[in-house]
């Protein structure tokens, strides 16, 4: 709706109050100090106000993170900055082997409030190391949890939550969202409306009844899934519910079960390459606790297995596009 | 006629005769960066890319110092090292606007780009360890070869630059790392992102390291080349540092420096200072480079979009 | 079979032929000269014979994953060790973003012959950093192919294969694997022979038809499914097939595909925790060739969601056992 | 009675008198590892452990120095540096063991283990930029207190040790490196895997540093005190270099040095030396830690398996 911020002003008003509102707040990154302020624009501010707990680091993402995890060792709430979420595998050690792994194996319980956040993703031609979406090499790593953005949920709440959640946390920013405005008040256009199911942003055209698809979708990928919908409703009269997790890792499906139980096809779409990534996953939690009632196998799109290349016209090839999904869904339904 | 032409005014910090086709390079990376800008500002250019306004000198006095086996790994800031290289703004513009005659098909874009004895990678620092394999290889099957990797001051903050180091200088691998420091990553100025000093993180590792203030690729030249010849004789990694100024912007429309300290760095530009020794030869050089880089852009955007796949391959 | 070497002994007789046959081969990574060898001591002999190839580092994974792709990039057979596959992670930048996008992201396609050889798994009480199937991490990155050490495949061929693949691989070594000895001639006990189907070992017990399951696993799996098979048999009277796989991704499920569609259930067992897993990838496999005919879902089993604690007996908990197959197959047979 | 035993030869490396509790923990941790080792050969232990025999006085001579507020990051050669915190030979025992007791309730064994203002994790180097974390919040929360990061010479190979030294550096924290280097990592030899000094590579940060190859307690105590001091008062980075002998294997059974260079290494133990200079209270010093180590040894093995959950959480 046109009232509502841009998600990189929601992001940033998010941080202002994590600061705020915790004395013990830090914020750990390259370039992120003003009037820099990152190098998307989203940590603008804070360094102006915050100059004791904004750090702008050199060039070390392994290094970094190592900080943010001592700060978050001795009980602060920290939050870093990855430039690019590519660079993020530079650090894997500390976010895997260090982060993750000190929540439990001291054998006592021990709270790591850390918050990675990572933009990623291509549509901007920046090119096969600026571009990935990196989400699936951290699947699956015990007490480590991933959230994306998504434009749905209030960002403010979500940080909140996760600077306090005791274990730490990967959020992704898919970078089509910074410069995009947040659906409020339960109206993304004149055909699409959305409501929540637990976490889950569930978006659905005004049909009554259930969907013939239901479309998982998080991120950016909602923007993709939501054009694939309308031209899904509009040339096909295929009935279409698009659901946004903000909580990719672990899946909560439990929310979703009706939803997911009544759908003619289940699709999940997601920005990363096609093949050993998150969607596999959901698709197995959906199997796990629906199988009886599925009409159909569940249908995985993502971009295609391959880098991201930088031209526009060939990273538009290789990117989720909502052609693609608009094609997987008809050719399920028909088969 | 000559290719050499002698310098007009005394004194400055142009102290050496200037070679046409180190003039004719140093304009033509000038002009072509300054075409990629406008480019970007017409919306024509996609994604990002990082000039090298006002490091231009670097390359271009490496470039005879260099020989055809050599291996060079460049940076994001890498135009000029390419064009130092290769001396073809055609394919690179393809390149950078994704169009039919790319170096690399346009998949690569501005930041990776790899040709024979040539490559970029955009991840900082990543590619140091990768030349240090390259320095083996070398070392082994062509004596007397370089690894040279470019790398800006900010760089030093990865890791991955002194496990490279500790390996070439223990297996005394014929590397040669060329830093460009120009005072600032990104946003960050050297001082709030690099303790101690280049020189210092090279003695760490035994090597040794040169600070070359100059703009004078004649200069340079004299300065460096026993360093260079040291590497490739004796097969062991140095260090190079160029004191540059970053002129531009550190991608597009993101400086934050003040005025005044562009203005101060301004004042470094090798341009200037070519400008004032060699006036006449500067104006008709320049000319022509405007020239052969308008030519070059009108010609390249009028081109088919690249291709790219397994028929495309080359 | 008792005249069959031991694994260790036939990886390292696989590495001495790489180097008999090929020039160019070289083997990276730390302590791996002798008299030392390596850690698992995989890699003896080599320095001896091979002194100037074979390169003891210091302890700089990510180094030596860029000195090797250095090495590859100039048309070199490089074989890495990681010492322990944990420390893979350190690598991960020099893995995904410079050895796999090399391959393709210059326009051109350049081949790049590189082996990572990584140490997996538990079970020797080694602790939550050196234990770690970190197989997940690397799923799904185009370029990269996924291998695992099995105690069918003869490991000469194997790893003449991935040094001329043309993409740089991973070659999971499971740890338990080393001190065994393989399984050759067909036999594995009394009970079980085997025989291949493409490129996947099939056990199965001597019975005729079809199988009532079909249990997927790879590496060190293999003991621990053999096991369940074995308990499922004599105690249940339920067939069990087992299948492992040599290249876990991409996963070739073709040859499979009667196998599968036969059995009334399949199981992925994996030795690394459960959730965002191999296990999910493959399944998904199954259900995108054989959904009409599956009559049960896929059921996934794999360590518990933990660190691997250092205890023999807390890691035993959390490590897969026969025991947990067993009962997921019961279950789900009696679902 | 005296706690302090004056020295009864003149001249050999041990200048100072001894302090009896420093003797005591010496002899504790020998014996400790001694008989971990013992363990280990009776297939009691699982997994694997590393000693720190031969290296005992670096954390016995940094104790007295330390101050309960300082957080200390050890290594996976790291009984030595929990003893000398927490004289806690059962529960490290125990946590070895995995019984009852274990500080860590044998989730972490040997080398990972974590208790107030301690530290240790498997992964080489990665604590280093940890240690600078937990720095940057000792010096805003409790100015004067140190954060102590003990690492090896071959984990100068990794790159995470120059990421934390560089920020370390950049922002005068109160980070202590202690360097225990032992001319070893695993088998490598130091000149195998470490090219240039440890004293260059401070140097390359601009930070102090001092190498000490006393094996004296009190003499070690004299050099490094100032050092320690001015970290903490000034708030900024140091490194502290040990030339320490390894004596034991790396982990188990794997020692591939020579027998003549693990003989002249044992020329250079503490053991020695002290046996030497103080005869008497060393016999009887060692013949109590002995018992007091065989009969913890004999206790932790006679408790029950420890136990893990969040019922078991502390
Ligand atoms: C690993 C990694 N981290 C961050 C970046 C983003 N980035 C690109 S260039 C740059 C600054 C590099 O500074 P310097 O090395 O001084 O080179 P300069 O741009 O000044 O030429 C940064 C932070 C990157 N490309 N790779
Ligand atoms: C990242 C990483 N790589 C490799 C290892 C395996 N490893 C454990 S100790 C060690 C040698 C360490 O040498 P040094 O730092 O000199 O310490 P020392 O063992 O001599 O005390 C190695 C290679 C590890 N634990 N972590
Ligand atoms: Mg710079
Ligand atoms: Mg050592």
């Amino acid at each position: 709706m046109a009232g509502a911020d841009r998600i990189a002003e929601n992001l940033n008003d998010a941080l202002h109050h994590v600061f705020a509102d915790y004395r013990d707040a830090y914020l750990v990154g390259e370039d992120v100090s003003d009037p820099y302020g990152g190098a998307f624009k989203v940590s603008r501010g804070l360094s102006t106000k915050y100059p004791d707990r904004v750090l702008s680091t050199p060039i070390s993402e392994n290094g970094l993170l190592g900080l943010c995890n001592g700060l978050a060792l001795c009980g602060n709430r920290v939050i870093a900055e990855v430039m690019f979420g590519d660079f993020a595998l530079l650090a894997f050690d500390q976010i895997c082997n260090f982060a993750a792994k000190s929540v439990s194996m001291y054998g006592h319980a021990k709270a790591m409030n850390l918050v990675i956040r990572c933009p990623v993703g291509g549509h901007r031609g920046y090119g096969p190391t600026h571009s990935q979406a990196v989400h699936k090499h951290f699947l699956g790593i015990p007490d480590l949890s991933l959230f994306e953005v998504t434009p749905f949920h209030d960002n403010r709440t979500l940080l909140d939550e996760l600077v306090n959640l005791g274990t730490p946390a990967l959020l992704f920013e898919e970078k089509r969202l910074y410069g995009s405005r947040r659906f409020t008040g339960g109206r993304i256009d004149e055909l699409f409306t959305f409501e929540f199911a637990g976490d889950h942003a569930v978006s659905s055209p005004g049909e009554p009844g259930p969907a013939d698809v239901v479309l998982i979708a998080p991120g950016g990928a909602t923007f993709t899934a939501l054009a694939a919908a309308r031209s899904l409703l509009l040339e096909a009269e295929i009935v279409c519910r698009v659901i946004t997790p903000v909580r990719l890792y672990p899946f909560d499906i439990r929310p979703l079960e009706d939803l997911l139980g009544e759908a003619r096809l289940v699709v999940v779409a997601e920005e990363g390459t096609e093949g050993g990534g998150w969607g596999a996953e959901v698709a197995h939690r959906v199997y796990e606790r629906l199988w009886p009632r599925l009409r159909h196998r569940v249908v995985l799109v993502g971009a295609r297995p391959s880098i991201v290349p930088t031209a526009r016209h060939l990273e538009h090839e290789v990117l989720l596009q909502p052609e693609r999904i608009v094609a997987a869904t008809r050719e399920a339904l028909r088969g | 006629m000559s290719t050499t032409e002698r310098r007009r005014e005394a004194g400055g910090p142009i102290a050496t005769d200037v070679d046409r086709s180190d003039l004719d390079l140093l304009l033509l990376i000038r002009h072509f960066e300054q075409a990629v800008l406008d480019l970007f500002s017409a919306g024509e250019v996609n994604g990002t890319t990082h000039t090298c306004i006002g490091q231009e000198h670097v390359p271009v006095a490496l470039r005879t110092l260099l020989h055809p086996e050599d291996f060079l790994f460049s940076n994001h800031r890498g135009h000029g090292h390419y064009l130092a290289r290769f001396g073809d703004p055609a394919g690179l513009l393809a390149e950078i606007l994704g169009r039919a005659g790319a170096v690399c098909h346009g998949v690569g874009g501005s930041q990776h780009i790899h040709r024979a004895g040539f490559l970029t990678t955009g991840v900082q620092g990543e590619s140091v360890p990768v030349a240090a394999g390259v320095a083996l290889h070398l070392k082994r099957h062509r004596p007397g070869a370089l690894s040279v990797a470019f790398i800006g001051d900010g760089t030093w903050g990865e890791g991955a630059v002194y496990e490279a180091l500790n390996m070439a200088a223990l297996w005394r691998l014929p590397l040669l790392l060329v830093v460009e420091h120009n005072g600032i990553a990104q946003s960050s100025p050297t001082e709030a992102q690099l303790a101690g000093s280049i020189g210092g993180r090279a003695a760490a590792f035994g090597l040794t390291h040169r600070r070359v203030d100059s703009p004078d690729v004649g200069r340079i030249r004299e300065l460096v080349r026993g360093d260079l010849e040291r590497v490739r004789s004796h097969g062991v990694p140095g260090v190079l540092e160029f004191s540059v100024p970053r002129l531009g912007p550190h991608s597009k429309g993101d400086d934050t420096r003040a005025p005044e300290e562009l203005r101060s760095l301004r004042r470094r530009d090798w341009y200037r200072h070519y400008q004032r020794s060699f006036p006449d030869l500067f104006a008709e050089t320049e000319e022509r480079q405007r020239k052969a880089v308008a030519d070059v852009v009108r010609e390249v955007r009028g081109r088919p979009l690249s291709t790219w796949g397994t028929d495309g391959w080359g």
